[in-house]
């Protein structure tokens, strides 16, 4: 808690959005929001993955042109652009780093601003103000280490030193703690808290309750783009704000949920250690959907892709068992040809060739079984890909079309198409739904339970609530690398999983 | 508290200063092998010292052509054109009766040909490996056509002389003239804001572009100065030889870009120093003046290049560290799977 | 090398559009690039024969196939390899170049067959040294192959010492040289038989499936549970074998063999490669693009030989051609994104 | 074959060296001096990549050891700026003589005023300096390449008689001085004295048979095969490829007579069979010793010619067989 004098009653306001409307095509990411912070206040903005936070700060930084309103920095309304709202003395710590890995902190500290001196760097002044900047968050780094040799946290800190040195009268952080540990994320905390005594108006957005708590004046709580409601910390519980997010009191929408009959373990981790992963045992059941939950940064990715050998592990066992027979998980080949089919987190990166056809996007992991003496059968390949188009609903069902040229929703479907073929033991998805419109996703979740009841063993990752709890028949929540609670369908609830996922122990027995 | 947090990575004592500073830098395989050379060199034909007059102006001509390749590929992109810029400059200083008028001429043209190169690669957008392919053929056609394909003499010969005399020692105009565009570019790169700003661009392009750095501008003054150092060769070369040969430079493309790699400048951009490449420039360079005094066959001289070259890419250690973990991963599941 | 593409993160997804399909909309230029070489190719032949006089003549397509055999075989190696997203193989020069010298060196000892064998050996070691070291240690191919280049080609030059090996006159390599079927030398059938095979290699066997896919997104191909650095190995290999090909097409054909048998092979291959409008990112491209883009740059030569330019001019007008098919490329690429 | 012996071993060997090919890098002093004799650099353009270059070569180092020369070598495969560093290197280790092949004649002043300046004796050998040049060096052994140009144009312009007629010229390799050098004296003295032959079509043979092959067939497409009477092909295996480009064609060689250089294992049997009208004989065998004989005479400053040139017999199908070819 802060112990300001004043309260936000008091205070002078510094920046206000007013009634901001963006658009993306046609879903709507904010909708008609407004929000004001005082001086020397520290403002949450809270809400589920996808309600709207980022895109709200993007445009309040700038970097986003809203549809409708405006921001005004003192009352003046700024010109739309990043230039003005820097001049304005906004500043943006991004979620996903920016730094450049060779230049030395204090060179990327000052990066696109470096003063010179007769056409000279004038490495002094760059030094000074680096250096003033890394003391106002009390954070000491050696100014002329290159930033590719410091560890993820200290970028991070360097990061907002980043945005400190521009002196701004706004700092927005957008998940800042994601990546960080306890220790390092209570000594941000502390910082945030020296900042904003010292006048500055703080826009901090988590999904982590006991963090807001702490530190937070008022919170503004988004829901679907939409502002659902502006609390007083000090007057309000942790349990109260996460209902607010999720919105919806308690709900389980039994008419989706299937009746599970889970069979052997197929899947059997134990003792899992990796970048970000600190000891994990894990199984996963034929016939079962395992769903796992926790936030950004918690290690939900590293976890599997540690289990299914994509990354490399640094302690730790997996088998894999199918029809009595146990194989251990040596690489990831290993893991696919004992039937695993794994559906990445980045689509466009990972998932797809984008300029090859949805046929040919099909065929990569069949090729096996659809050539024979090593020669493609192609009557066979388009027959086959058909068939899954048609199964994962792909539309229009053109298999001959650049998977690029299809959107996100379809683009999905494609990938999991993929693995199908293989009629897999095992499907692991990372954020089956990312970026995925209602009715794709709608259909996403058919073709899983389909394929539960029908024997495979599938591992979900989300960061969407409702889904999760839809989807799985047993929720395992992860924070630091370690699973924090493990949930039964009666169990778990968006509060339930929110709150081990946020660390918030109060509301973990419910 | 939070001064006793593990943020602190910095150790204090002059050893973890020290240990720290060799870490950050990255040309140590081009120190490796310099050391090496050296230390052959001493035992096998110390007369290479003697005559380190030589050894420099030896290291001067492919020295230069990396200096400028090095500002290119700082950004993750390539020159292929160096060698024919080298080339035409050379013949167009030749042609041109004016000494001083042909040498500024050349320069002229050399920059001009860096300009093309960028606005290839830069505005139209074309791989800057492709595009530079491209120049490569034809600026050595031009300067085939220009000369008729014979050498070209330089008009005001004695003019010409003057240049390759030495000045003090065993400094000659050219080895100065290095040692200035050394000194120069390396202040260019580490002190002044733009040059510093090459590694952003090649480092994290997208970052660079949302700090507000004009990447574009950037890349241009790259490949303008890359083909200005190359003509400054081109020009150096023809006044040494008082004639200009087009085919001149057919073996300093393939040298300088060896010299860069050893230098451990990575290709992709954004790591890297023209420190590096002066000493992998002299490591090669006296190693071939060293075999030249032991009267070696020049394909030896190719072979032992080869080698390090191989060498120096296959052990970047950054891939070697990703090798071993993935080998480490294997190897604990095979003992698992004995378990 | 712009790798620098890699360093940046995807775009998030935002807002992706409702509809099914993102439409893309096909410019004049995209038009054209896409076509590109089959409309300069076709338009030049047709200029050649009603303007140049002789170049229809039987004799002179004879030498236009001369001219295009070994580059082109060695081309549509080199197309794999660009295909893989690796740029180029420079080494090539040396490996044709070693083929050719142990076909004429070794074949009277050893025989012919004895000699190919060997070349085989030495074509498998350069394929496998190479794709290994990208492959598998992730270095760069062209710094790779410029290192595998210097070693094999001063190795070569030391044992031949310069030498020029000759066959028997009317031996049997002398006799392949000199063969026609109907009016055409073997060697364009070497070359036709060569395109055929590579080009159903690439497009109808799962190995060159993999080639193409890895070349379009290797991570995506990786996580297909494909095994990436032999997809690598491969590409290199089948590069080796093709100037291997091109060696002893190249001997035959003047029935005599020299250390600098192929001096500029290397580019001159990548040339025809890019003329024919092969993708350099990887994953885009074809057999016939380069076939076609050999026989372009072999009719020009061809053509300015004809019309009695000099070789500066072949030279000059070869850089413009492949400087304006790249940029034209990259124009429509642009045309495209918009 | 000659030489396909020592292939065969060594090619075997060449997968030993390239693993073990580090070790070649402290141990290759092949030319480290010993105290006793004349110590002579050879600064050569080419050697052991170019058969001319390897014949050389051995009756170079032959000589060298019947006089007790120990001679370092070099080859800056027709770089000039690669020679004048290896003239520097030779200048710095103080030998007793240079013995300088041009790799690029322009180039090479500098170099001389150097050697000078040091006080080293330096001869030219195989392509002489410019004429403005002459001074700087003791003088000169080998073939002048013009002599060899004008001795196969007058060949040509003979056998051609007064009718004269039109010929084609296949070129060595874009830009290398000895090409340039042979053509030179060629055209002029078909200028002095054979005004009647013209000169019709030239194309760069590279110094290959398979490029000489294909440009020759290509100059007779674009030319017409009845307007050319003769053909100067600047080396005897681009004159090998003219004739197997004839052969291809459909025309009898005997009939279009061609005229090569060197006498080279691939010219001569095609001289003998009379399907090459002739060559000129060029030895490296005499090349290489009289540079080793010359330099030595220099060195002890006995008193010198201008020039010693190299007897470039004319070998036709006559003559033939008494020039062993040498290379």
């Amino acid at each position: 808690m802060t112990t300001a004098p004043e309260t936000h009653t008091t205070r002078k306001t510094v920046i206000e959005a007013h009634d901001i409307v963006k658009r993306f095509g046609g879903a709507v990411a904010v909708d008609h929001v407004s929000i004001a912070v005082g001086a020397g206040e520290i403002h949450a903005v809270v809400g589920e993955n996808g309600a709207g936070k980022s895109t709200l700060m993007r445009i309040l930084a700038g970097i986003l042109t809203p549809d409708n309103g405006g921001v005004s920095v003192d009352g003046i309304v700024l010109e739309p652009g990043a230039k003005a709202s820097l001049e304005a003395g906004i500043a943006l710590v991004h979620q996903e780093l920016s730094l450049i890995p060779e230049m030395t902190v204090a060179e990327n500290i000052l990066l696109g601003s470096t003063p010179t001196k007769f056409g000279a760097i004038d490495s002094a002044r760059q030094r000074k103000i680096a250096a003033d900047a890394l003391d106002q968050i009390g954070v000491s780094v050696d100014l002329n280490e290159r930033v590719s040799r410091l560890s993820v946290a200290l970028r991070q800190f360097v990061e907002i030193a980043r945005a400190v040195a521009r002196s701004p009268r706004v700092l927005i952080l957008d998940e800042p703690t994601a990546t960080l540990t306890p220790a390092e994320t209570d000594y941000l905390l502390n910082m945030l808290q020296r900042l904003a005594a010292k006048g500055l108006a703080i826009i901090y957005i988590s999904h982590r309750i006991p963090e807001v708590f702490r530190i937070c004046e008022r919170a503004t709580i988004l829901r679907d783009g939409k502002v659902v409601d502006n609390l007083i910390i000090a007057d309000t519980t942790p349990n109260a704000i996460i209902d607010k997010m999720v919105g919806r009191e308690l709900k389980l929408d039994l008419q989706t949920r299937r009746i599970a009959n889970p069979g052997a373990v197929v899947l059997s981790a134990r003792g899992i250690r990796a970048f970000r992963v600190n000891g994990i045992d894990l199984d996963v059941r034929a016939g079962e959907i395992v769903g796992i939950g926790g936030l950004v940064g918690a290690g939900r990715s590293e976890l599997v892709r540690a289990i299914i050998g994509v990354d490399p592990r640094t302690a730790g066992t997996a088998t894999i068992t199918v029809d009595g027979q146990t194989k251990n998980i040596v690489g990831y080949r290993s893991a696919v040809r004992a039937g695993i089919g794994f559906v990445p987190e980045e689509r466009r990166t990972e998932g797809l060739a984008l300029e090859m056809s949805v046929a040919d996007n099909i065929t990569l992991p069949n090729r096996a079984a659809l050539s024979k003496a090593g020669f493609l059968q192609r009557g066979k390949i388009t027959e086959f890909a058909t068939r899954l188009a048609a199964e994962v609903g792909l539309r229009p069902p053109e298999v001959g079309r650049d998977a690029g040229q299809y959107s996100g929703g379809n683009q999905q479907k494609v990938v999991i198409a993929k693995w199908l073929g293989r009629e897999p033991k095992l499907i692991v998805l990372d954020e089956p739904t990312r970026g995925v419109d209602v009715g794709a996703k709608a259909e996403i979740h058919r073709l899983l339970r389909g394929l539960a009841d029908g024997g495979t063993a599938v591992l979900v990752i989300s960061s969407d609530l409702p889904e999760l709890l839809e989807l799985s028949d047993v929720i395992h929540v992860v924070r630091d690398g370690r699973i924090m609670g493990t949930l039964s369908p009666d169990e778990a609830n968006e509060r339930s999983v929110m709150a081990l996922a946020a660390g918030e122990k109060v509301a973990s027995s419910s | 508290m939070s001064t006793t947090m593990k943020l602190q990575e910095t150790q204090t004592g002059t050893w973890n200063r020290v240990k720290n500073a060799v870490a950050r830098r990255t040309e140590g395989r081009a120190v490796i092998l310099l050391i090496l050379v050296v230390g052959v060199i001493a035992v096998q034909q110390p007369i290479v010292f003697n005559a380190y007059g030589v050894s420099l102006a030896r290291v001067a001509l492919v020295g230069l052509v990396a200096l400028g390749l090095t500002l290119v590929v700082l950004q993750g992109e390539l020159d292929l054109s160096v060698g024919s810029t080298l080339a035409l400059t050379g013949v167009v200083v030749a042609s041109i009766p004016d000494l001083g008028l042909g040498i500024i001429a050349g320069l002229v043209t050399g920059v001009a040909i860096g300009a093309l190169n960028a606005f290839l690669i830069v505005l139209i957008g074309v791989n800057s490996f492709i595009a530079t392919l491209g120049t490569l053929f034809a600026l050595r056609g031009l300067a085939f056509v220009m000369s008729d394909g014979r050498p070209v003499r330089i008009t005001d010969i004695d003019s010409a002389l003057v240049f390759g005399r030495e000045l003090l020692g065993p400094i000659t105009p050219r080895v100065l003239i290095f040692i200035l565009l050394f000194v120069m570019l390396q202040f260019f790169i580490s002190k002044m804001r733009a040059g510093r700003e090459f590694y952003a661009v090649g480092g994290n392009r997208q970052a660079a572009i949302d700090a507000g750095i004009p990447v574009k501008l950037r890349l241009f003054t790259s490949f303008m100065l890359c083909g200005f150092v190359a003509a400054l060769a081109g020009v150096i070369n023809t006044l040494e030889l008082t004639a200009a040969d087009p085919t001149a430079g057919s073996t300093v493309l393939l040298a300088s870009f060896a010299a860069v790699i050893i230098g451990g400048n990575l290709l992709n951009g954004g790591r890297g120093s023209l420190v590096g490449t002066l000493i992998g420039a002299f490591a090669l360079g006296l190693m071939q003046v060293g075999l030249t005094f032991a009267g070696a066959d020049r394909e030896v001289q190719d072979v032992l290049i080869g080698i390090v070259l191989l060498v120096a890419i296959t052990t970047d250690p950054n891939n070697l560290r990703a090798l071993s973990r993935r080998l480490q991963g294997l190897i604990r599941g095979k003992a698992n799977q004995q378990a | 090398m712009t790798e620098s593409g890699t360093q940046l993160k995807a775009a998030p997804v935002n807002g992706t559009p409702v509809e099914g399909i993102v439409k893309r909309q096909a410019s004049v230029i995209t038009w054209v690039a896409s076509r590109g070489i089959f409309i300069f190719t076709g338009v030049l032949l047709v200029f050649s024969v009603i303007f140049v006089n002789g170049f229809a003549s039987s004799v002179n397509i004879i030498d236009v196939f001369h001219r295009a055999s070994a580059i082109g075989i060695v081309a549509i190696g080199m197309t794999f390899v660009v295909i893989s997203a690796n740029y180029i193989d420079l080494s090539v020069v040396a490996q044709v170049a070693t083929a050719g010298v142990i076909l004429l060196a070794l074949s009277p000892t050893y025989g012919v067959l004895g000699a190919m064998a060997i070349a085989l050996f030495f074509a498998l070691l350069y394929g496998v040294v190479n794709g290994v070291s990208v492959g598998f240690l992730k270095a760069n191919a062209v710094v790779v192959t410029l290192g595998t280049t210097g070693i094999g080609a001063g190795i070569l030059s030391l044992l031949t010492t310069g030498t020029i090996y000759y066959g028997p006159e009317n031996g049997p390599i002398d006799a392949f040289g000199d063969a026609r079927v109907g009016p055409f030398p073997l060697s364009a059938f070497v070359l036709i038989l060569v395109a055929v095979i590579a080009s159903i290699v690439l497009s109808r066997t799962k190995f060159g499936f993999m080639i193409r896919s890895y070349g379009s997104n290797k991570q995506a191909t990786r996580l297909a549970g494909v095994n990436s650095g032999g997809v690598v190995v491969g590409a290199f290999v089948l590069t080796s074998i093709a100037a291997m090909i091109a060696g002893f097409v190249l001997a035959a054909y003047s029935n005599t063999a020299v250390a600098t048998m192929s001096e500029g092979f290397d580019f001159r291959a990548l040339a025809a490669v890019i003329i024919g409008g092969n993708s350099l990112f990887g994953g885009r491209g074809s057999i016939l693009r380069t076939f076609l883009g050999v026989i372009f740059i072999s009719v020009l030569s061809n053509i300015l030989v004809l019309s009695g330019f000099s070789f500066a001019w072949q030279q000059l007008v070869t850089g413009a051609v492949i400087v304006f098919a790249v940029a034209l490329d990259a124009l429509a690429r642009k045309a495209e994104k918009r | 074959m000659r030489n396909s012996r020592t292939v065969l071993v060594s090619v075997f060997a060449v997968a030993g060296l390239a693993l073990s090919g580090c070790a070649s890098g402290g141990t290759d002093d092949a030319g480290a001096a010993s105290a006793d004799g004349y110590n002579v650099y050879a600064l050569l353009p080419q050697g052991n990549d170019q058969p001319y270059g390897t014949n050389y070569l051995k009756a170079m180092n032959a000589a060298a050891a019947e006089m007790g020369v120990n001679l370092t070598i070099t080859n800056a495969e027709y770089d000039a700026a690669k020679q004048a560093n290896e003239c520097s290197v030779a200048i710095a280790s103080k030998p007793d003589g240079i013995i300088l092949w041009p790799a690029a004649v322009d180039t090479i002043r500098p170099c001389l005023e150097a050697a000078k300046a040091a006080g080293i004796p330096v001869n030219a050998s195989n392509s002489d300096v410019l004429p403005e040049d002459k001074d700087l060096v003791g003088t000169y052994t080998g073939p002048s390449n013009e002599e060899v140009g004008r001795g196969a144009a007058k060949l040509i312009g003979d056998v051609l008689g007064d009718a004269g007629g039109s010929i084609i010229i296949i070129q060595g390799l874009s830009g290398n001085s000895t090409a340039i050098d042979r053509e030179a004296g060629f055209r002029d003295e078909l200028e002095a004295s054979y005004p009647n032959v013209e000169v019709i079509g030239q194309q760069p043979g590279d110094w290959a048979k398979d490029v000489a092959l294909t440009v020759t067939s290509e100059l007779f497409t674009s030319l017409g095969e009845e307007n050319i009477d003769a053909i100067y092909a600047v080396d005897d295996t681009m004159a090998a490829g003219a004739i197997e480009a004839m052969e291809n064609r459909g025309i009898d060689p005997t009939t279009i007579p061609v005229v090569g250089t060197g006498n080279t294992e691939l010219g001569q049997p095609n001289v003998l069979s009379g399907k090459q009208y002739a060559t000129l004989f060029q030895s490296p065998v005499w090349d290489g010793e009289n540079a080793v004989k010359y330099i030595v005479e220099a060195i002890e400053g006995n008193t010198l010619e201008a020039n010693y040139f190299m007897p470039i017999p004319e070998v036709t199908k006559e003559n033939a067989a008494d020039y062993p070819a040498e290379w």
